[in-house]
């Protein structure tokens, strides 16, 4: 249990105290215009409808005039809200013409304390809800809720004709596979030694490989098996000093011959 | 005719159960229109809840209506002793908060709106953080020039602040009596109150790709 | 001596206000002990959850015990409340489908049997699914090494699928009749006559603990 309350919004941006702080101030510091402008009539320790508009306006202008004398780079919105003062100003300090159209200063003055007004009651109010008894602050809802559970029940759909048809189609899938099965030969490396050591036998002749094989090679699907086991087959024997195989170019036909074995 | 009164009775506590087990089970608050399903033939589900709102006013937990919803609820003055350390894990700024008690004050309000009572531009971050975290809503369009996108408060904002409707608002009368509430000058005008029911006359329906916190001003 | 008691009730009442606080908005059980510093000095925890207890034990939630725990439960007669049942139709898996087909014309057929016959294993899922749909059964175990389960078909198959007994099932010459089955077929190719009267010769009656989809199959 945290014993410090959450009092971030009174303590956000601290505000400056003296006259003199406010000088020095980065206008960024401030929501915008009206946030200076309110903070400025604060300062003045009165109700807001006791302001005088025309001490803030003055104030305010003097304080941009500050800010950019300081070649501080002031944002557009404050400059329009200084042009908007002086103008309230002047209004305010030449006694209206009859044939005025335009809004008096007294009406100028009255719409900015207006305006100071509901922000600063938009603020009180902010204020006083977030301190009001929070949702997971100081009011809790159930900690651990029991969730509906959904059951999602299937209906499982299918007819007596998917049965069937399932049915006949396994049953068949089981009987062509054992009527006609299908037989791959794969001349083993093993098998390939044999049939080779068998057919060069004593042979010292060059004599092509395809020659040996000529019986095992006229079959198409067994071709490339037959080749590809006895090549490496004679490669073994080659490398066992059994037989001796030369090849004139590539892809030239590869002839095989027994070794002659030292002494014979 | 006793017999009668003790067979009402005894259905009517069976609703109630019914009630308190629907409302105790979820986190979230509950109509009375999403627990009606439940509740016996012809049952009167607003008088239940009243009922069950009193037996429960001097618990521990208590219901709570949040809106047109309702819910248990941690009693109030027992807040202090069951404050979690976690608190809050992001605290709203202060423009965030501002820009809140504005919509929630003088709903349905646009963004320009809200931008001249504060007198300054509303970052986009703030409606969009304000949205998430389930508290402001789009409600519609102004039927005025640009179609700007009118703002107002959830259930959820209701719920979180512990608010039984809009009119629970902190001082809501002194402002209304004010006329701070109103837009304009002069203060003597007709005083408009938060307002979070269905459309008004001069808003329109959000458009059908109005999704998350995006305003037609942006795109102008 | 009133006065005292009427003290000692208030007391009371108030610690029980907090114990409901603390029990609901807490996310798991919580012991005596665990409440015990939120009370009022000299507080007998215990004694007062044993009221707490008794309060809610007739309410649509309940104080329930949890080893040396405590929480609030939703009362089990109203647990019906919590469930919601939807409906979902499914057209039935391909694996599935033929499972069910081979135990019909097979049964009393064994798990190892059906993979025989479709050639590939049997997820225990598509078992379990055809028995939780109502159609499958086990019926009881073969007498053969491993006394493995024999599967068979329930009269809800018999309904789901407008059977009025399994004899209906169509023979050999009616599939072929139908197309269902090529004419080129081995002249041996038989189809079985599906049996789902009681046990036979070659079955023995299943164990005790036999309820689920369990299959002896799955421990060897």
């Amino acid at each position: 249990m945290a014993d410090t309350p959450s009092d971030w919004f009174d303590t956000t941006p601290v505000r400056q105290p003296s006259e003199e702080d406010v000088l020095h101030v980065d206008v960024n510091g401030y929501e915008g215009p009206l946030d200076l402008l309110l903070e400025m009539a604060r300062r003045q320790k009165v109700d807001l409808a006791a302001v005088s508009i025309l001490a803030l306006a003055e104030q305010y202008l003097a304080f941009i005039e500050t800010v950019r004398r300081k070649r501080i780079e002031v944002a557009a919105d404050y400059l329009v809200m200084a042009a908007w003062l002086a103008y309230l100003k002047s209004r305010l300090m030449v006694p209206q013409a009859p044939s005025d159209d335009e809004p008096s200063g007294e009406m100028l003055a009255a719409m900015l304390q207006f305006r100071l007004k509901r922000l600063e009651a938009m603020r009180d109010a902010a204020n006083q809800l977030v301190h009001r008894p929070r949702l997971g602050l100081r009011v809790y809802a159930r900690g651990e809720p029991e969730p509906i559970v959904v059951d999602r029940r299937s209906i499982w759909e299918a007819s007596l004709y998917d049965l069937l048809k399932a049915y006949a189609g396994q049953r068949e899938r089981g009987i062509v596979s054992d009527y006609a099965p299908v037989q791959r030969t794969v001349w083993s490396l093993q098998d390939a030694r044999e049939i080779l050591e068998r057919l060069i036998g004593e042979s010292a002749e060059w004599i092509s490989l395809d020659t040996y094989l000529a019986d095992y090679l006229a079959s198409p699907q067994e071709r490339a098996t037959v080749r590809a086991s006895s090549f490496s087959a004679s490669l073994e024997l080659v490398r066992q000093g059994q037989v001796e195989l030369r090849q004139a170019s590539t892809f030239a036909p590869l002839f095989v011959r027994r070794r002659k074995t030292d002494g014979q | 005719m006793a017999d009668e009164y003790g067979e009402h009775r005894e259905v009517a506590e069976r609703n109630l159960r019914i009630l308190e087990a629907l409302l105790f089970a979820s986190a979230e608050p509950l109509s009375a229109a999403q627990m009606a399903p439940y509740l016996g033939e012809g049952a009167d589900a607003a008088a239940l809840l009243a009922e069950l709102e009193q037996r429960y006013a001097s618990r521990g937990v208590n219901l709570v209506r949040r809106g047109d919803k309702w819910a248990f609820r941690t009693a109030e003055d027992l807040g202090f002793l069951l404050r979690r350390e976690e608190e809050e894990n992001r605290p709203l700024s202060r423009a965030a908060l501002e820009t809140l008690a504005i919509i929630a004050y003088h709903q349905p309000t646009t963004r320009a709106e809200i931008e001249e009572v504060r007198g300054v531009a509303t970052g986009k971050g703030t409606l969009d953080l304000l949205m998430e975290a389930g508290w402001v809503r789009m409600r519609g369009r102004r039927r005025t020039p640009g179609r700007p996108v009118t703002y107002g408060t959830t259930d959820a904002f209701l719920d979180h602040f512990g608010l039984e409707s809009l009119s629970d608002l902190p001082g809501l009368e002194e402002l209304k009596g004010s006329g701070l509430l109103s837009n304009r000058l002069p203060p003597d005008m007709q005083i408009p109150l938060p307002f979070d029911g269905p459309l008004r006359e001069d808003e329109d329906p959000l458009d059908p790709d109005d999704t998350g916190g995006q305003d037609v001003d942006d795109e102008a």
